[in-house]
């Protein structure tokens, strides 16, 4: 056995372990602080942010499937001004490393909503939350055209000097291209992946279970999905890779690692085991030890 | 937390009590909270069930819930046996406020009713006078009924007219010969809706336990949200006692 | 409790009920024909067929994932002229209608095969499987760029007359689109879907677990991505539709079909449970008895 | 099928020896086929698992498997409690041919023991010479040692040398004093591979039983292939069983 050590860096941001919250899975962070201190996490990842307050879709938001969950929350939040002043300064004081997950409708609202968190000084990180309909053109979400994609990272770009990661979705043709368009526009690194597309339905009702009808699929059920993306991603382009979907426990985090991630986020499992990043690090931390790994850059990228 | 299942009944076709105990924070209970459970082993179900507390003993260190099998999830539980632990979150969410009022109407529907025991039996050790009005769909599905009886009036109504009056929890209000300073309900959102319209009618206060599609529990997701005055707010930590003015049916 | 009638027509062809077998999770029909006889479905779907015998991959070509699997088989059949004289003579005197899936590297050998399985007569509906790379257009699968597709309907619609099905795969931005173009092409009718591209790491080994890397993901891990699907699908196209993907149950078969489905396709679950049809085929009639409707007709749809 | 678990022992650490009875062709059996047992509810996990049929008793309606938990969907199975029911497949694959030679060596590497236990059983009816061949890693990982001590003559390796001499069951080749008739062998590739070079040496013929992962276990599916002289054949089906001058390893 030896120590292994789990702390990495992301784009420059220094982080204990390589685990995070994947974002709308864990609120504000205050919701899961009376379960564990956040500093316990790489770093906190915060929900989705707009400039104007949104109220989400209607209920049900939420269906169970074989392995995994729909959710069609809708990119509820309170807004940038209340976020800025009732959310973040508290997130700010908790000795982790903040990444502020953005989204909008138009180019506009991503660079303001992103330029004004950079203000605040209150984040560590931006996320690009890519996969929203982009009202301007079509209603196409932002992340399935790589000449869409390209000319919003450029315009967030410009209005910020912080690490701007880009969540993509896996409702595409093909990622790798999307990749491409997002870091030649200047992205730091890449989130893979947000949610699939699904449905689930409610027989004795006829009808879809979710208001929304449609909704994403996250949980175990689309790890292999994950994996698959992270994998062609860390073959395509040269920067960060943050592994997203179905993570449960700390070998699948591993899985991610040796795949080409540098770090992970968790979502659905926060809701099966309100614990579960705590459990995911410790797991981690054994399996490395026992398998005479000494740091994350040792078994990162493995399988390649 | 884990809690061992301590005693199982079934109380009515389908309808389960359960008895949890071990680490628990049984003192801070407050009726109309939940507590969230893990059904399965986080791949054929990754969500947790809320079930409400029907019952607590803070010197016998338990507590009770009353569920019915209504799929999957509830399936699992109902197959628990005694010893197992179950893996609990809880005690979740913001219950019923206990008022100054000296008199209570509680109203359940169905399988709305485990809360309001809990209810029920703080308030009569408050002195108030309960008066419970309960509905099932037909006679053999009721539950508990002796219990509540022994807390203060109840009148009963059955859909089908088996057991008491026919008709829901809410018809049952026409027999009503005082009204009532304070109403607590928990039920099918007509059931409430009905109760709604009645109570502002009548220009009385009260408030009602809801129900919606949980994830978290913890109100981290946004999944569970319910419309109010206020604008969205979450059924699992906002809720799931609402002021009956307040949340919009 | 009405009596329900399962018995519905796809593309001209009657089938006793809406259940058949996915494309190569039933062998050539012989093998599950000691567990019940053929007749007891709808119709049998064989293999793919190419015109060469393959091999197919090397092993592991099989993983197992939470709530459902990947494979990567590789299209390995005995080729067109040993299917002809050795697999489907038997098949086709099973008195049940005969589903053959058609695969290739270019658009002649689609056409080969599939002028060559018309003329022998022993096949009642042609499927194609557009999820193969396209050798001729740098290895871009035929099903995820529409004018690709579209050519191969064509041309393929050209040298038969059977009723033409074209198997959608997931992976692509927009299923809709794909839909057109094969209808537009002359196809009768559509199957979703194909599997999702997918990956499962060996962590002691420090590899993919399948010898291919990649595979595709079936079972009920994918079904809320496939019933999304087909729902889009029948907003989209007004051609009979498959249903498949996850698949277990005479419940999961009906929300396929009030999704708009004309009738299902089971994979995975026939490895799960050797008898996954018959018993679907009669929870199906449990369902509608107890449900009161009397015909597929009635229920198909029924969400929209 | 289903079949009732009547017994349930582990034999050495995380090895389980199970038995199972009810409706089942028992009389059919040939040693080296398998069952293909469901673990788990169909969604943790969709695929059975192939389990060799270690001993059949006709007459008391019984089967015995050996397996070792190698991962989630054995460690489902380890957990069966006596009386539960389990669904088996089976017997599934085509197993050991019975020649005509009269003395046979049996070769079996850690959990590919377990079908060698019912061929050494036969052949030693049939009044044949049986040797066997058993490796582990370990003196602690053995089982049914005395039962197949009781069929004939029987080597002993491990790898940490803790019993029997130090190496694998290939390196007790070594030590036969005459060449056998026939070779019967299950194990890790590694060890098949050797023991067939070995046996091209001497100019013997035998039969090998292999490993793949499956899906459906009846030759539907193409999962499970194996590299023939003859062309790809499945595992599940075609095989295990294949002679080794037609196996490719
Ligand atoms: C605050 C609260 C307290 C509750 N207290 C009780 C109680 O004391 N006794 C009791 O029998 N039931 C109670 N319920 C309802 C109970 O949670 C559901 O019946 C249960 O979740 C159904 O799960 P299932 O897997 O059996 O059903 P399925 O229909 O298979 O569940 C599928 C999914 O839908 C969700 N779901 C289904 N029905 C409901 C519902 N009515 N409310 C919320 N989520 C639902 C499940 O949680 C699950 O995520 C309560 C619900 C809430 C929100
Ligand atoms: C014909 C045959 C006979 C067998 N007989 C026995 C026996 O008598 N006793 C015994 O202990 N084991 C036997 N095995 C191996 C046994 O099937 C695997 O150990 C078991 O499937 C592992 O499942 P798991 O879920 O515990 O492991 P996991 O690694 O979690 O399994 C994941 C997947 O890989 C497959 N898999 C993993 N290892 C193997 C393997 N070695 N061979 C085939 N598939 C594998 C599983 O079936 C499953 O689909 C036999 C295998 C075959 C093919
Ligand atoms: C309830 C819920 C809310 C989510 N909200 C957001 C969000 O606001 N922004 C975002 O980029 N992704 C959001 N996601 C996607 C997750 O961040 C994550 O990409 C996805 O769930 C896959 O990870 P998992 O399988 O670990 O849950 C949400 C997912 C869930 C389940
Ligand atoms: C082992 C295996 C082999 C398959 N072979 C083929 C094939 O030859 N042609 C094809 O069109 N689809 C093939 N598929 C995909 C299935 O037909 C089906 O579309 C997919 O598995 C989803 O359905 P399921 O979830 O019910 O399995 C295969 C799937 C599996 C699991
Ligand atoms: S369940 Fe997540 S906010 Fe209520
Ligand atoms: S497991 Fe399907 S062919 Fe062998």
């Amino acid at each position: 056995m030896r120590a292994a050590n789990l702390a990495v860096q992301c784009a420059g941001v220094p982080m204990r372990n390589p685990v995070m919250p994947a974002s709308g899975c864990f609120g504000w962070g205050r919701e899961y602080s009376r379960y564990y201190p956040l500093r316990t996490l790489g770093s906190v990842v915060a929900k989705a942010v707009t400039k104007e307050a949104r109220p989400g879709n209607d209920t049900p938001r939420i269906a169970e499937t074989p392995g995994g969950m729909l959710n069609a929350i809708g990119l509820a939040n309170p807004g940038l001004e209340r976020v800025l002043a009732d959310e973040l300064p508290w997130l700010a004081g908790q000795d982790v490393p903040v990444w502020v997950n953005v989204a909008g409708s138009d180019e506009e609202e991503y660079c303001m909503v992103a330029a004004a968190i950079d203000a605040s000084g209150m984040a560590d990180v931006l996320e690009l939350n890519v996969s929203c309909p982009n009202v301007k053109r079509g209603g196409l979400a932002f992340g399935t055209e790589p000449s869409i994609l390209k000319g919003l990272v450029t315009a967030v770009r410009r209005v910020t000097d912080l690490p701007l990661f880009v969540k993509l979705t896996p409702n595409v043709t093909d990622a790798g291209v999307l990749a491409e368009a997002a870091v030649a526009a200047g992205a730091d690194g890449l989130t893979a992946m947000n949610t699939l597309r699904g449905m689930a339905i409610d027989l004795d009702r006829r009808c879809p279970v979710l208001a929304n009808g449609q909704g994403g699929l996250s949980g175990p059920a689309v790890k292999p999905v994950a994996l698959a993306m992270v994998y062609q991603l860390a073959r395509t382009v040269d920067v960060p890779i943050i592994g997203c979907g179905g993570i449960q426990s700390g070998t699948d985090a591993v899985e991610f690692i040796m795949a080409g991630a540098d770090a992970v986020q968790v979502g659905t499992a926060n809701f099966t085991d309100p614990y579960a990043m705590p459990r995911i690090i410790a797991e981690m931390q054994t399996w490395m030890e026992r398998s005479g790994a000494a740091s994350i850059a040792e078994i990162k990228g493995a399988v390649h | 937390m884990e809690l061992k299942v301590l005693s199982k009944n079934e109380v009515a076709t389908g309808v389960w009590e359960m008895t949890l105990g071990g680490d628990f924070s049984y003192e801070t209970v407050q009726p109309g909270q939940f507590i969230h459970v893990q059904v399965g082993d986080g791949i054929t179900h990754v969500l947790r069930r809320p079930i409400s507390i029907a019952d607590v003993s803070v010197s016998a260190g338990n507590l009770t819930i009353l569920f019915r099998m209504a799929g999957r999830g509830t399936r699992w539980l109902s197959q628990a046996r005694i010893g197992d632990n179950l893996s609990v979150m809880g005690p979740l969410g913001r219950g019923f406020p206990m008022t100054q009022a000296k008199t209570a109407l509680l109203v359940g529907g169905g399988i709305g009713i485990p809360p309001l025991y809990l209810l029920a039996r703080r308030l009569a050790e408050q002195g108030k006078a309960v008066t419970t009005l309960l509905g099932w769909a037909s006679a053999e599905d009721r539950f508990w009924l002796p219990a509540f009886e022994r807390l203060g009036h109840v009148e009963i109504s059955t859909e089908d007219g088996s057991l008491g009056m026919r008709g829901t929890a809410v018809d049952a209000l026409a027999v009503l010969e005082n009204l009532p300073d304070t109403i607590y309900a928990c039920g099918p959102r007509p059931m409430l809706a009905a109760l709604k319209r009645w109570a502002l009618r009548h220009g009385k206060r009260g408030w009602f336990s809801m129900e919606e599609r949980m994830a978290c529990g913890v109100g981290a997701c946004g999944g569970c949200v319910c419309r109010t005055e206020g604008g969205m707010e979450t059924v699992c930590s906002d809720g799931p006692v609402f002021a009956l003015d307040e949340v919009m049916l």
